[in-house]
């Protein structure tokens, strides 16, 4: 560790990867260099919205977009006494040359989309910058609203004189965030940040008016394993993620180790993806079939799943969007009484597949593992999520074989061409809870009588395999079958990937987020029909949810549980990470809006 | 059997190796017997240490790690051996050919040989299973090792056969007419045994070596048990970190059982057929003025 | 002159043929594989964040320019070479624009440091001690100083490794867990540096020397027992010649040349790298870089590091037949 | 005499051999025009004799087809050896041409017993197909060389003495009925009583089934006693040729004369005078311009230096040599003081040269 | 006076592979001595135990060669040493001052990778006392100089010199030192006849002018002839008979050396000559009796029953055969 700094003023935190490329800072190449942490310490965009409070942030704008009627023009009114971290003020000139640099450069990040849209930026003043569009459109300003990244802005005063901005390595970077790089690992194991002298010229610093710490050092230790080691010998603050052994060890080992709960479920619960199952609807073959689909999810054991497979750590859901307490608000509480209503037809007959004592069960579980769980049903639901379908296989086995599939003499099911059913799940093994769910489907899929294995694919040949469609079933996430997850109310980032003119045939790239393929009128008129209006609309929030049901009685994806992630932080020489007990904003330290927490952080003193 | 029988009674290399690899071997008739399908999971109570009725404990994925291990053993051993035997049967084939044969095709086999050397495997292997995986099957690791591990010892026979060419019983065998093909087999493939016969352990020492480095990058099918693949999983659940020495532990002392008892046994082996003492033990040779 | 006619063109002719076979498989190698390298980057950035449909087609086309990917697989082949003689490797595809031969250089010294280091270390144990264990064949310490080698050396080498690290880096923290250097040290010549640089190489190098060295002990024994027993050294026995004289002049010396072809090409594969040595030991190297490369499916970072150790263990190879009939003076070559 | 009467011809029969050391290259014509007939019908033994590294190896390879000739042409009973390509005709060449080699424990692979050779020859030369006919021809013929059956059935190689694999080499050699037996140095290995034995099976051979024996050797001992006809070769050279009573008795060439003398006579009361001048290395002397011989001649003269000597016929037989009138009618006189040519005693380095 | 002498020597080849024992009596029983300023000649058919003998006299006896009954003596400046109870100190001491070696083969006895002149030094350096590097070379050179050897081989490396050449080294290294005995295991069978005269009178000059011993085996009798001047004829490990040169060539008693005589083909000399017949005796085998029944004319019954001993038969000259007593010896002298 960096010996000519005091720890007590150092904050430690894991870099996630090794970076390939050192001393690059042209965070708008295509897809690197990689920017985890850095990008929340040296750059900035307009606005944020913290997804755990749902917390709307202007950041580098003063105020909220500002369209016109029909959503062709947008104007931005900017922060002033905003500087660079070399003296220089932000203003609308930084803004309108980094849109008009990107637009130039087709091969950069953003350029592509941002074509799209973008007739003409200009600035009005030294303040105010104004978008025309080429065509309506109401959402432009998510490209500027970050979740985990937006349009970095930046410095024109550097960046006019580039000739290649695609080269250019902007090394030392002049940075827009409230630290900058005081040294870096040319192997790129680590970096470490200094806070700005002048961090009050800063969104941060004008926003939350608290400096953070001052120094930030990101390193890189390797696998998981040696992750744990550096934070139980206190040399790691804060890391990404961890499975749930590693966890455990780790809790073991230190005494100021913890994640988002104190203790069990421990894990931070509010990541905005589902996992889910999904099949290839594309394959002309009886996957295909709804019922079918449903058969497979009543033939899971969501409570197994849960527990015995990624032990209780983790909200289920029914529907394909996170149970996170902002969202659930909107979607997963005002949709449980139509749940439970809710019915399929099972062989002629009526069968309500619904499931609300799922939390209990887990809970049950909990107890038995020794763990202290609430008694209290609500927060039981907050923790474990609302509930799930049933396990049912007998209602399953009735299912398919009114469809035509038949066991045969060891009770294997053979389908309706009298072929033994067997098929692949693809899941990443890195992807921790994907992967382990999709063992445990293919272990009770198994039990039930189909054969099922679980092919393991790097993340590179996953992605590829899933947007070729080249699969029978895929362990994923993101939401539902594709498109974003975010967190506001407006599904519309997530739904409009699914329509249907974004539909390509298995063989050929999935135009948008549609791996499923899937394909429906009724869909493609709540799409259209969101699009329309602003996210603001009232209407917004009814069409989602009608979405919800539609996804629900077309069981395209099998959506099991809500994203979570150890992040873990050693209390040892910093406190004040946000937690479960004092949830004042989003724990994702590598997501360019954590630079509102950071500042929240303080040294314990040692 | 009185190879075997000399062999054992008086070399202790042999007896130990010997040893080792018929309890190795032993994987093969008791896989056969296994309560449990070989990639079947979650058929035991997870985690537990080791105790009468799981003598080896049981892992987080609901295996009973001595079956597991059975698997994984006999799996690998197919592996190891299918692909040393494949790529010295290339080896030997290519060897003697370029080797006796001389010449254009000598030219040409070689300059083949000599480009797969200077190609770095573990890359490349690395990339072809990266590539392939999912449908890489045993027999496909296997295959794609042998493919990858034919052309140092095709070196060296050849040069073994070059120098063999060059003895006189070569040219008697030619003037009794036999074939080149006969010459080749019969003649010369008899002095390579012992090197072929070193070679193929080594051959299954890298090929062991490879399919463990492989699976524990996770790129082989993980269903399968192979030392490897429980390698990869005792990681994957951190058997390091939480300590369950009965996971990780097992599938390391065998391998590196096995690999020495093999080493063993190819070390005694060729020792004892060696031409030289071969001959020895037969009688001794008269030498002539 | 007829040297240069009837040797070294030749067998440069053979380098080259062997260089250019290695790349056009190292060419078509990462062309196997199903991963579109244009589809991998769009898909990578569509995990961040929103990508409008239409825009996706457009940058499509854009990356396939600028990756160099257009036209068909033999165009490609053609830009390849020419690009390739110009000492051009390509873009990197993981981390676009960065030069490939940016990345490498980034991470060669780390590489050849710790290899190179290490090999030559194993070379000379492997020889020294192989030499005396071929001498003192029957003496107890050789006996069990080889069943030692027999014992270790065929040990997978991930499970040496790993056993490694188990022991020095987590039960006695003895040695770091990752990188090349501590943290905060830039490279100079200072003592800090070197000797976190020490530190830091200590395990990687240890287990590398352990295992090759194997390789060198029995090799070396094997030659050395085979001389011991050869006329020229019995003779000088028979005559007392002094031991050392026997053990340096003769029994050494004479082992060298078979050695020095092995050393040649295995500081040849250094630009290989160590895959699973830096993998393992999450040491910053070549090795390191190509497992990157791999699993982002980054073919030109890919190729570029299969060429160099292609070229690497050929130039090896070709080196040592060139210096061949200068370091031995029996050689004849037809 | 008639193609048709004619055995074996060689004619003009040259290989050349590159040799490079270190940076030096050396061009070493091992076998240089050699000519000679043997004539079908007359079953004779003839002797190929010389020191080490005179080419008799080489020329016996050749002879056998088992190296291509540089130039020159070997004709076998009309046809040209070099020329066969086909396995039935090679096949159908080896019938009647068979080697025996130098060593005799090598001549058989130590992993095999040595009746496989036997067998092998009788059934690929189909000579049978019948195991009892086989096990007959192989016994004949063994027992034409002094051995028989049982003898060697089921032994391997270091199971036999040194002569009775030699023995059973040529009987191997025998089981095609060969008419010619090329034999390359049979009994260099071997101690003197065992070299008689064998050579005597040569004589028997030749007598008895009518086979002609091409004897390599540098014993000139022994080739004095069993054969007809003598070649003496000097590094690639014939350079005296014609019937041993002649050219062994009372040799012309100074080589032949040098080569006699120097045979130590196992008589106690009859040794050398005088000490022998050695060669320097080989490749000087293949270098050289003229008599290969001159740099140990004592009759050297300055044009056996320059000149390449012609073949002169002379009293029945070959011998290349400028002198060799004067030296046989006993007029050349020893050059000066005997002492060393120019080149003698070079340094070793200068031994080849650089080309 | 001896120099060297044999007692009773018996060297056998123990070897056990794999639970087989086997036991050569290469050397069995053998007494001989060598004598000052002579040349003893070591005659006998290929695997008699020549080289045994040889190598158990210059006491360079290791596994599985194993000297297991009599002892050698060097006679060394009037004291004996007993070689083979001598330490490996005492033996380095006398080698090479008082007895060397010229070994068979001498083809590849000169390391490889070393010139000349720098093997020169290996060997003899550490003998002498306080010289530089470049008088030894001087020293050498004019040793060679003295042998008829062109001084400039000391430059060379082995492979640059011809076999004859290399086999001239080989005994210019052996006499450097002037040892008062010197072994010579064939050392002319490699070579061809010319080069093997000039390395026989090489040996013969060094004898005529250093008056010290050599020791000489061969199975060549044209050597002997020439060069020896008396002679032990072994046979399958055994000294069947010893006596001056011109005796053994004139008179050979014993019916193998009859045999070995009678063979040698002359020049100018066609007629019929016939070896003896048959194969030596395998020495792994458990052996009664004479050695060479199998063989011999002459057989009696009783040469199957008892070995003959080496007997005197008259001045200098000792058989071992029941066919010639010394009785018989003296009657007919
Ligand atoms: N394959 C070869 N390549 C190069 N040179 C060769 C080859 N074979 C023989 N020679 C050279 O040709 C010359 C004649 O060799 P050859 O073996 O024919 O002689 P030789 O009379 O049989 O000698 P020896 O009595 O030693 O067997 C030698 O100088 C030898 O070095
Ligand atoms: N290392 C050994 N192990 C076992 N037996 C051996 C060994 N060396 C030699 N012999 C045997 O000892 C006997 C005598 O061998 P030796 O070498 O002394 O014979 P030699 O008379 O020198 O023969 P040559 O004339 O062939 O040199 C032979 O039968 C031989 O096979
Ligand atoms: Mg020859
Ligand atoms: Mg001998």
């Amino acid at each position: 560790l960096p010996v000519d700094i005091p720890r007590s003023e150092l904050l430690i935190v894991d870099q996630v990867f090794r970076y390939s490329v050192a001393e690059n800072f042209n965070v708008w190449l295509p897809v690197g260099p990689p920017t985890p942490t850095r990008q929340s310490l040296i750059t900035d965009t307009l606005w944020y919205i913290d997804q755990q409070t749902g917390e709307w942030i202007n950041a580098l704008a003063k105020s909220e977009p500002i369209y016109n009627d029909d959503y062709t023009r947008m104007v931005v009114e900017l922060r002033e006494g905003i500087y660079w971290s070399d003296g220089e003020p932000f203003t609308a000139d930084d803004v309108v040359f980094t849109v008009q640099t990107l637009l130039a450069n087709s091969g950069m990040r953003w350029s592509a989309q941002l074509n799209l849209f973008v007739s003409e930026v200009y600035k009005e003043d030294d303040y105010t910058v104004v978008f025309e569009l080429k065509q309506p459109n109401s959402r432009f300003h998510t490209f500027f609203t970050a979740r985990y990244d937006a349009v970095y802005i930046m410095p024109e005063h550097v960046w006019s004189n580039v000739a290649n901005p695609m080269q250019f390595r902007f090394w030392p970077p002049v940075s827009l965030g409230q630290y900058v790089v005081r040294d870096a690992d040319p192997a790129g194991y680590w970096e470490l940040f200094e806070l700005r002298e002048d961090w009050e010229r800063t969104s941060v610093g004008q926003v939350v008016g608290k400096p953070g710490p001052k120094y930030v050092l990101t390193i890189f230790y390797g696998p998981n394993e040696r992750k744990v080691i550096a934070m139980a010998q206190h040399e790691l603050d804060l890391l990404i993620d961890l499975d749930i052994e590693a966890f455990q060890a780790l809790i073991n080992r230190s005494e100021t180790a913890r994640s988002w709960y104190p203790d069990f479920p421990f894990a931070w619960p509010d990541e905005l993806d589902v996992r889910f199952i999904g099949f290839n609807l594309d394959r002309g073959d009886f996957y295909a079939d709804r019922d079918v689909r449903w058969a497979l999810a009543l033939a899971l054991d969501m409570v197994e799943l849960q527990t015995e497979y990624i032990g209780g750590v983790a909200r289920v859901t029914p529907i394909p969007e996170p149970g996170t307490p902002l969202l659930s608000q909107y979607y997963h509480r005002p949709l449980e009484s139509w749940l439970k209503e809710f019915t399929i037809m099972v062989d002629g007959e009526p069968f309500k597949p619904y499931d609300e004592t799922v939390p209990q069960r887990i809970a049950q579980w909990a107890r038995a593992q020794g763990y202290t769980v609430p008694d209290d049903l609500e927060a039981l639901k907050a923790m474990f999520g609302i509930g799930w379908w049933k396990h049912a296989p007998d209602v399953a086995e009735k299912i398919l074989l009114s469809k035509g599939f038949r066991r045969n003499a060891q009770g294997r099911w053979l389908t309706p061409d009298g072929q033994p059913w067997r098929f692949n799940i693809i899941a990443p093994p890195d992807e921790v809870d994907t992967f382990r769910l999709a063992l445990g489907a293919a272990d009770q899929w198994t039990a039930f009588g189909i054969e099922v294995d679980v092919e393991a694919l790097e993340r590179d040949p996953f992605y590829a395999r899933n947007n070729l469609g080249d699969f029978v079933a895929t362990s994923a996430w993101g939401a539902a079958g594709g498109g974003l997850a975010n967190a506001v109310v407006d599904k519309w980032q997530f739904m409009q990937h699914l329509h249907s003119d974004y539909y390509r045939p298995t063989g050929t790239p999935s135009a948008a987020e549609n791996n499923l393929r899937i394909r429906s009128d009724e869909l493609d008129r709540l799409i259209e029909e969101l699009g329309a209006i602003s996210p603001d609309d009232p209407r917004a929030l009814e069409l989602g949810q009608e979405f919800m049901k539609l996804w629900v009685e077309n069981m395209w994806s099998i959506p099991l549980v809500s994203f979570k992630k150890f992040i873990t932080f050693d209390e040892y020489y910093w406190t004040n990470f946000p937690t479960s007990e004092n949830p004042y904003g989003q724990p994702l330290y590598w997501f360019i809006g954590s630079k509102f927490v950071l500042p929240h952080l303080q040294p314990t003193g040692r | 059997m009185e190879v075997l029988r000399d062999l054992l009674r008086y070399d202790r290399r042999f007896l130990i190796g010997f040893i080792i690899t018929v309890l190795v071997l032993l994987v093969f008739p008791l896989s056969l017997l296994s309560p449990y399908e070989p990639t079947a999971r979650r058929v035991v109570p997870t985690n537990l240490p080791p105790s009468w009725e799981y003598p080896l404990g049981t892992n987080a994925l609901g295996q009973d790690i001595a079956w597991n291990l059975i698997f994984a053993v006999r799996n690998t051993l197919i592996i190891g051996l299918l692909s040393a035997l494949l790529s010295r049967m290339i080896a030997t084939f290519n060897g003697l050919i370029s080797g006796y044969i001389g010449g254009v095709t000598d030219r040409v086999l070689s300059t083949i040989t000599d480009s797969l050397i200077v190609l770095p495997r573990l890359p490349i292997l690395v990339f072809l299973s990266f590539v392939m995986r999912g449908q890489l099957s045993i027999w496909g690791i296997a295959l794609i090792l042998a493919f990858l591990d034919w052309a140092w010892p095709s070196k060296r026979y050849r040069s073994q056969v070059l120098s063999l060419r060059e003895r006189e019983f070569t040219e008697t065998a030619l003037f009794s007419g036999m074939s080149t093909f006969s010459v080749v087999t019969r003649e010369h493939l008899p002095f390579l045994v012992p090197y072929i016969m070193a070679d193929v352990i080594s051959g299954f020492i890298w090929a062991m070596g490879m399919e463990i480095t492989l699976s524990v990058l996770g790129l082989t099918s993980l269903s399968i048990p192979t030392i490897g693949t429980m390698i990869y999983w005792a990681n994957y659940y951190q058997a390091i970190l939480r300590g369950i020495w009965w996971w990780i532990g097992p599938p390391v002392v065998v391998a590196i059982a096995t690999v020495i008892a093999f080493y063993l046994l190819s070390v005694s082996l060729s020792e004892f057929l060696d031409p030289r003492t071969r001959l020895q033990r037969i009688k001794v040779r008269p030498e002539m003025g | 002159m007829h040297l240069l006619k009837r040797y070294i063109i030749p067998r440069l002719i053979q380098w080259l043929v062997v260089i250019f076979v290695g790349v056009t498989v190292a060419f078509i190698v990462p062309r196997l594989s199903p991963l579109d390298p244009v589809q991998n980057t769009l898909n990578r950035m569509a995990v961040y964040g929103l990508m409008y449909p239409e825009a996706v087609e457009s940058l499509r086309a854009t990356l396939e320019e600028l990756y160099g990917l257009k036209g068909t697989v033999f165009e490609q082949y053609i830009a390849f070479w020419k690009r390739l003689l110009t000492g051009d490797f390509g873009p990197s595809l993981s981390v676009f624009p960065t030069p490939v031969i940016q990345l490498i250089l980034q991470a060669l010294p780390w590489t050849i440091g710790l290899l190179v280091t290490s090999t030559i270390t194993a070379w000379i144990l492997g020889i020294v001690i192989g030499t005396l264990a071929g001498v003192y064949s029957e003496s107890r310490f050789s006996k069990v100083l080889e069943t030692l080698v027999m014992c270790i050396s065929p040990i997978p080498y991930y499970i040496m490794a790993l056993t490694l690290v188990l022991l020095f880096a987590y039960l006695i923290p003895i040695f770091p867990l990752a990188g090349g250097a501590a943290i905060g040290l830039r490279p100079s010549f200072s003592w800090t540096f070197i000797s976190s640089v020490l530190k830091h190489g200590f395990l990687p190098a240890f287990s590398l020397v352990i295992i090759s060295m194997g390789w060198y002990f029995l090799s070396q024994k094997a030659l050395t027992s085979t001389l011991v027993a050869s006329d020229f050294v019995t003779y000088a026995r028979i005559a007392a010649v002094p031991r050392r004289t026997i053990l340096y002049r003769y029994l050494i010396r004479n082992s060298l040349l078979p050695q020095a072809t092995d050393l040649a090409l295995g500081l040849g594969s250094v630009f290989g790298g160590a895959l699973i040595t830096e993998v393992v030991f999450s040491y910053p190297g070549i090795g390191q870089v190509l497992n990157t490369a791999i699993f982002q499916g980054d073919f030109n970072l890919m190729m570029g590091i299969i060429i160099l150790s292609v070229v690497g263990i050929a130039t090896g190879a070709l080196i040592i037949d060139l210096l061949y009939p200068l370091l031995d003076p029996r050689v004849r070559y037809h | 005499m008639p193609e048709q009467a004619s055995l074996l011809s060689v004619k003009e029969l040259s290989r050349v051999f590159i040799l490079r050391s270190g940076l030096t290259r050396t061009r070493i014509a091992a076998v240089n025009r050699v000519s000679f007939e043997l004539a079908a019908g007359r079953p004779e033994i003839f002797s190929i004799v010389g020191e080490s590294g005179s080419g008799k190896s080489t020329l016996a390879r050749m002879l056998l087809g088992l190296l291509e000739p540089s130039e020159g042409k070997i004709i076998y009973k009309g046809r040209d050896v070099t020329a066969i390509r086909r396995r039935r005709d090679r096949l159908a060449f080896m019938k009647e041409v068979q080697p025996v080699f130098q060593n005799p424990f090598d001549t058989f692979n130590p992993l095999k017993k040595v009746e496989t050779y036997l067998y092998e020859t009788v059934y690929n030369f189909g000579m049978t197909d019948n195991v009892r006919e086989a096990d007959r021809i192989i016994d004949d013929a063994l027992r034409a060389a002094g051995l028989s059956l049982v003898e060697v059935k089921g032994r391997y190689p270091n199971e036999l003495s040194g002569g009775q694999l030699q023995r059973a080499a040529v009987a191997r050699a025998l089981i095609t009925q060969p008419s010619l037996i090329i034999a390359d140095e049979p009994v260099s290995m071997m101690d003197a009583s065992l070299r008689m034995s064998v050579v005597n099976l040569f004589k028997e051979l030749k007598e008895r089934l009518g086979v002609t024996v091409i004897y390599i050797t540098h014993d000139l001992a022994t080739a004095y006693y069993v054969s007809d006809r003598i070649v003496v070769m000097l590094r690639g050279n014939v350079v005296e040729q014609g019937p041993v009573e002649k050219v062994l008795a009372a040799p012309l060439h100074p080589y032949t004369r040098l080569l006699k003398e120097s045979v130590p006579k196992p008589d106690p009361k009859d040794k050398w005078e005088g000490e022998v001048k050695l060669a320097t290395s080989e490749g000087v002397e293949y270098a050289r311009a003229g008599c290969k011989f001159a740099g140990r001649c004592p009759y050297v003269q300055d044009a056996c230096i320059r000149e390449a000597p012609p073949d002169v016929e002379f009293d029945g037989r070959i011998v290349k040599c400028h002198r060799v009138e004067e030296i046989a009618s006993g007029t050349a006189q020893p050059a000066q003081n005997g002492s060393a040519p120019p080149e003698a005693l070079r340094s070793p380095k200068a031994g080849s040269q650089a080309g | 006076m001896s120099l060297v002498r044999a007692e009773s020597l018996k060297a056998y080849y123990i070897t056990k592979a794999y639970g087989v024992e086997r036991v050569v009596k290469a050397v069995d029983n053998v007494t001989l001595e060598v004598r000052e300023n002579e040349i003893l000649g070591i005659a006998g058919e290929s695997g008699c135990g020549k080289s045994t003998l040889m190598k158990t006299l210059l006491g360079i006896v290791q596994p599985p060669l194993t000297v297991v009954g009599g002892r050698v003596v060097y006679t060394v400046d009037g004291k004996d040493v007993d070689v083979t109870a001598a330490s490996p100190q005492e033996l380095e001491g006398v080698r090479w001052r008082h007895v060397s070696y010229v070994p068979q083969g001498s083809m590849n006895v000169l390391n490889p990778v070393r010139r000349i002149k720098h093997t020169f030094r290996d060997f003899v350096a550490h003998r002498v006392q306080r010289m530089s590097q470049a008088e030894l070379v001087k020293w050498a050179a004019e040793h060679l100089k003295s042998l008829g050897l062109p001084p400039e081989v000391l430059n060379a490396y082995p492979h640059q010199l011809s076999g004859g050449m290399k086999q001239r080294v080989t005994i210019a290294l052996a006499t450097l030192l002037k040892p008062k005995v010197i072994f010579a295991d064939e050392p002319t069978t490699a070579l061809d006849v010319i080069v093997q005269r000039g390395v026989i009178q090489l040996l013969s000059r060094i004898q005529r002018e250093e008056k010290n011993s050599l020791v000489l085996v061969t199975h060549d009798m044209g050597v002997h002839a020439h060069l020896t001047h008396r002679i032990v004829i072994m046979y399958a490990g055994k000294v069947i008979e010893e006596g001056s040169t011109a005796k053994i060539f004139s008179a050979p008693q014993h019916p193998y050396t009859q045999y070995l005589i009678g063979s040698l083909p002359v020049i100018g000399d066609k007629e019929y000559r016939v070896s003896a017949p048959g194969n030596p005796p395998r020495l792994d085998r458990p052996l009664t009796g004479c050695r060479f029944v199998d063989r011999c004319p002459k057989a009696m019954p009783q040469c199957r029953q008892a070995a003959p001993a080496l007997v005197e038969t008259g001045k200098d000259h000792k058989v071992a055969c029941f066919l010639v007593s010394p009785e018989e010896e003296k009657e007919s002298a």
